[in-house]
């Protein structure tokens, strides 16, 4: 049924992942614009949030939105990159209520602003602190290739090359647990 | 002019044994609240101080009285100051009409119930200023609450009173408790139970005893009205409270369970057992209970204790006129 | 009828304040289940399985030494890093050992230099730090290290809970050696 | 910076900001950090019309301790202490969630043994979350002598997870790969005699508390969630099952040995504080039917897969993650590695931190006393919400 839900949307990358081995099922790479329609599909869905969180790579800070089913569970991480100049995304907290603190809780840490969110305030960390802990450093960050694990990509944008270890070229197949100790 | 000056005498001699009185109580009563909700909670209680901590009350008052009398930022230092006394005094002079014995009663008033009943007003004032003077957001609420609830509760509470009142044609305890016999089936509980029962929960709303304690509730308010308080001003709250349970409960026995009367010998002993046997069974309510809510509490008292302390008024009255 | 048949729901419902009193009041008479600590004490049995803080394992040769070999993976391997462990120096040599092993040297001949004894000249441990996870002990190569089954342990500054644990390990082993002295609690801190 | 003085007057950054939408003639009140009801060192403020919450708003990180940044300088097998301290309720959840989530990642097969007495100890360990919930709420709904009565039969279980764990109260005995002790005999001899006891003291608990009117009437119809506001909020457990949702983990993505077992999910459908109470209540008894069957099931085997992991090991590449069910609702730890000695990133979801949100909402409208009632309700522990 996540299918439908992803053909409605102008995903970058949809691929379906092994439970066993990452306990997700579904990863969905999308752009930001998308970010809002898709919680709103998954709410018609009676999907419920679990989490935001981001992670800071090469290529930026790629927003991870992970959704559940209560009855049929389905985990589907939406992730959405946003590169480190301009952390912007629009909020999806009037949507899901719930996420206005897990937005929150992505600002203070990273440092990304989530337009619209109705208290953007610190909500874990003190007010008058102005670091955002989690972002590394420009040498320590490890680009998006190398941290996840490969899934079976259905379909893909054309020249969407994120998954894609650098040094290879873009056909991206499903890959075996083996063949990540290519990567750059 | 020598029956003024032994009655002056013999009022000033009262006043003094009833402070001491209140103060030994006080400790006893510490020390029994804390034993009991220890041995309720299947633990020792106090322990460590004496043997089996008896002198523990007494250290907890050294403590009290050895603390840095503090006064908030803002507050009104006469207020501040003023509430804890008045908590305390006026309930000394509740206990002046209170029949220990035949001739063991400070001074025996005509009108003793009036009396008590008009000082118990005292009571709110005090709380009332407590949580206004102190500038406290949890005071000021505790302080609302006081008042709202010690207002509604004096209704049935002197409706229940009455009752007896009607009954036995008196308002002076003295006379009330000769009237009833030694044995509990001449006491007035027998032919005023539900006045019995409107009184004791009205006592209960009217000394804010668990589960009525809402003024100080502490997983709403922190500590109520005496959130601010330190030292002797919570202990003079704290003593008043333990006054004011004395007094309602004193009141209690001379008016339902026959006062210094039961069977075998007559006397204060009587009446020293029958407040201490009320006395812990509030113990025992609070050590059981949870607290109710405001509202609720409200609601128990005009939609339930009112209109039944009123049937039970007429009732009375109604039985007194035909028979 | 509802409202009468409601009237009367209350008045049953006001039963369950008597069952309430009757539990309190029940359990009012039974005995405590507390235990008064200083004069009793819980059942040992139940620290036999208690995990305090941890002690050095004693040689079997030796009682008052430990099996430690020093070779510090306990204290890279602690994830609060409250271990330290310095390792014995080589033995001091006189100068005319010196002399010697210079003398040697310069005759071009292969010296052996004393080397280090392989046990710890300071075993400290900062229990204020210690979560108490084991990763030390199951890091140790030689079993050296375990949990202690310490349960009573108190003390009024944060240096009562630095511990040397080669000054414990000497204690125990003065007091097993003479067990006439043996007090109950065996506690060494750091001076 | 700021001005501690200044602070007393106009309040501190987060009343100045709640302050800003407050209606005239309301009181603002700060309810915490230190207040009896919030457990710990829950700030909530308030906005009050009477005794009447106009709005509410949750303010945390007085007990946040950054673990996911902890997670940066420790390896794997370091990080796991860091799991005992997240929920001081159901530790052992966390350290399952980890622990499954790393071997996950490392495709590490826990072998059987080891997989029984994890559901053996999580499972006791959910009885006494649930027990000290259960105590510390009728504590916040102003009755004193219950709470004595639960830390009574948690101590009993404490005594048996002491022989599994080392430990009584941040237990962090799950290694990557098993367990670190095994059951003795001693420990089975104690959980058989707890079972019937614990089943004899439930009509109790009954009976004192959950019967008893004053209880009844103050959590009966307060704070009604429905299955809309569970799923816009994301929160799980007992409040979800609360409010007529049947998800529990165990049941949804069934880990471990959890399939064998027969056990029921007790699922209320009023959606009021009472529906979550009996929720928990119920939870005790199906915990110890699970524990029951485990401990006849129990296999012979190691407890610990042969060249666990030391510290010093270095997951895979690769991302992971592993879902539980902790006395709270689903925990859930995502590892991402990228083959480097310690994780690229460790996230933590905490059951508290999504249920804690929709207090804000459930608030609004209710009397301060209800508030409370409510926050109870939600099981709150402070240190898991922080992190």
């Amino acid at each position: 049924m996540m299918e439908t839900v992803f053909d409605q949307l102008s995903t970058q990358c949809v691929a379906k992942c092994d439970y066993a081995k990452t306990g997700l099922h579904w990863s969905v790479f999308l752009p930001a614009s998308e970010i809002v329609r898709a919680a709103k599909l998954l709410y018609k869905e009676e999907c419920f949030l679990e989490d935001i969180t981001a992670i800071d790579v090469k290529e930026g800070y790629l927003v991870v939105y992970r959704f559940n089913h209560m009855d049929r569970p389905c985990r589907v991480a939406l992730r959405v990159l946003v590169p480190h100049a301009a952390p912007k995304l629009p909020s999806i907290s009037h949507v899901f209520h719930g996420a206005e603190w897990h937005e929150r809780e992505t600002h203070d840490f990273y440092g990304i602003e989530f337009s619209d969110n109705p208290n953007l305030v610190p909500l874990l960390l003190p007010a008058d602190l102005d670091v955002h802990p989690l972002q590394k450093e420009e040498g320590a960050r490890a680009s998006l290739a190398d941290l996840l694990t490969p899934c079976e990509v259905l379909r893909a944008e054309p020249g969407f090359d994120l998954l894609t270890p650098k040094a290879e070229e873009e056909g991206k197949k499903a890959k075996t647990a083996g063949a990540e100790a290519t990567g750059a | 002019m020598n029956g003024i000056a032994t009655e002056l005498i013999r009022i000033v001699v009262g006043l003094v044994a009833v402070a001491a009185f209140v103060g030994l109580n006080g400790l006893v009563l510490v020390y029994a609240e804390r034993k009991g909700a220890g041995h309720f909670q299947r633990r020792p209680g106090p322990f460590e101080v004496g043997p089996h901590g008896v002198i523990q009350p007494i250290a907890d008052a050294l403590k009290l009285i050895g603390k840095q009398l503090f006064t908030p930022d803002n507050a009104d230092p006469y207020l501040f100051w003023l509430a804890p006394l008045l908590s305390f005094f006026p309930v000394l002079l509740m206990f002046v009409p209170l029949p220990f014995g035949p001739v063991l009663t400070v001074w025996e008033v005509d009108l003793g119930l009036l009396l008590i009943l008009a000082f118990a007003g005292f009571n709110v004032l005090a709380l009332l200023l407590a949580g206004w003077a102190s500038n406290n957001k949890y005071g000021l609420l505790g302080a609302g609450r006081a008042v709202a609830q010690s207002v509604a509760y004096e209704i049935p509470l002197l409706l229940a009173v009455l009752a007896i009142a009607f009954q036995t044609g008196s308002l002076n305890l003295s006379t009330i408790v000769t009237q009833q016999g030694s044995w509990p089936w001449q006491w007035n509980i027998v032919t005023q139970p539900l006045a019995f029962i409107i009184y004791l929960v009205s006592a209960l709303g009217e000394t804010n005893r668990a589960p009525f304690d809402l003024p100080e509730a502490e997983s709403e308010l922190t500590a109520g009205f005496h959130t601010e308080y330190s030292g002797m001003g919570f202990g003079m709250f704290f003593l008043a409270e333990y006054a004011n349970m004395i007094v309602v409960c004193g009141v209690c026995t001379a008016l339902f369970l026959g006062g210094w009367k039961g069977p075998g010998v007559d006397g204060f002993w009587w009446y020293l057992v029958k407040v201490y046997a009320l006395l812990g069974a509030m113990i025992w309510f609070r050590w059981t209970y949870p607290r109710i809510r405001f509202d609720q509490l409200l609601n128990i008292n005009w939609k339930w204790l009112l209109p039944l302390a009123t049937l039970n008024l007429l009732g009375t009255a109604f039985l007194m006129k035909v028979f | 009828m509802n409202p009468i048949k409601k009237f009367f729901r209350s008045i049953a419902d006001l039963w369950s304040l008597i069952v309430g009193l009757q539990i309190t009041g029940k359990y009012f008479c039974q005995k405590h289940v507390t235990v008064h600590y200083p004069r009793k004490e819980i059942d040992p049995e139940i620290n036999k399985t208690y995990r305090g803080h941890i002690e050095l394992v004693a040689s079997p040769k030796d009682p008052a030494k430990p099996k430690c070999i020093s070779c510090l993976m306990c204290v890279s391997a602690c994830p609060s890093g409250c271990i330290t462990v310095v390792k014995s120096k080589p033995p001091k040599l006189s100068p005319e050992e010196e002399q010697a092993i210079k003398d040697a040297e310069a005759r071009g001949e292969k010296v052996k230099k004393p080397s280090a004894p392989k046990e710890p000249s300071q075993w400290k441990y900062d229990f204020s730090l210690c979560s108490l996870c084991g990763t030390c002990i199951e890091a140790c190569a030689v079993d050296s290290i375990r949990f202690s089954h310490e349960l009573y342990v108190v003390g009024t500054s944060r240096n009562d809970f630095k511990y040397d644990l080669l000054a414990r390990l000497r204690s125990q082993a003065e007091k097993s050696g003479h067990p006439a002295e043996s007090k109950p609690e065996a506690e060494t801190k750091e001076a | 910076m700021r001005n501690e003085k200044l602070d007393l007057v106009t309040g501190d950054f987060y009343t100045q900001n709640f302050q800003k939408g407050a209606r005239e003639n309301t009181l603002i009140l700060n309810l915490g950090p230190q207040h009896p009801s919030t457990h710990g060192v829950l700030r909530v403020l308030l906005e009050l019309d009477g005794e009447y919450v106009l709005r509410a708003e949750p303010v945390l990180g007085y007990l946040h301790r950054m673990h996911e940044k902890m997670a940066e300088v420790k390896t794997l097998v370091q990080y796991m202490p860091n799991m005992g301290r997240v929920d001081y309720g159901h530790p052992l959840a966390w350290n399952w969630a980890f622990a499954g989530a790393a071997e996950r990642l490392g495709g590490i097969e826990v072998p059987e043994r080891a997989e029984f007495i994890r559901v053996i100890s999580t499972e006791l360990n959910r009885i006494t979350s649930h027990l000290l919930w259960w105590g510390a709420y009728i504590l916040d709904l102003g009755a004193f002598t219950p709470i004595m009565y639960a830390f009574d039969d948690r101590e009993r279980l404490l005594d048996m997870l002491q022989i599994l764990t080392g430990s009584r109260l941040t237990y962090s005995s799950f290694r990557i790969g098993g367990v670190c002790a095994d059951i003795n005999d001693k420990f089975i001899e104690l959980c058989k005699d707890f079972i019937p006891y614990m089943r004899s003291r439930l009509p109790m608990y009954k009976a004192l508390v959950t019967d008893n009117i004053i209880l009844r009437k103050r959590v009966e119809e307060i704070g009604v969630f429905d299955q809309d506001m569970i799923r816009r909020y994301g929160a799980t457990g007992p409040v979800a099952r609360g409010s007529g949702i049947d998800y529990d983990v165990r049941r949804a993505e069934p880990y471990s040995v959890y399939d064998r077992f027969d056990w029921q999910v007790p699922v209320y459908q009023k959606g009021d504080a009472m529906a979550r109470y009996l929720v928990r209540l119920d939870e005790i008894e199906q915990s110890m039917r699970i524990v029951e069957q485990a401990l006849a099931q129990l296999p012979e085997g190691k407890i610990i897969v042969d060249k666990a992991p030391k510290y010093t090991w270095k997951a895979p590449k690769g991302e992971a993650c592993f879902p539980v069910e902790g006395g709270r609702g689903l925990i859930a730890v995502h590892v991402i590695s990228d083959g480097g000695k310690t994780p690229y990133k460790i996230k933590l979801r905490a059951p508290g931190f999504s249920n804690l949100s929709l207090f804000a909402e459930a608030s609004r409208g209710t009397l301060l006393a209800d508030s409370v009632a409510i926050l109870g309700s939600l099981d709150l522990i402070i240190p898991e919400i922080d992190r």
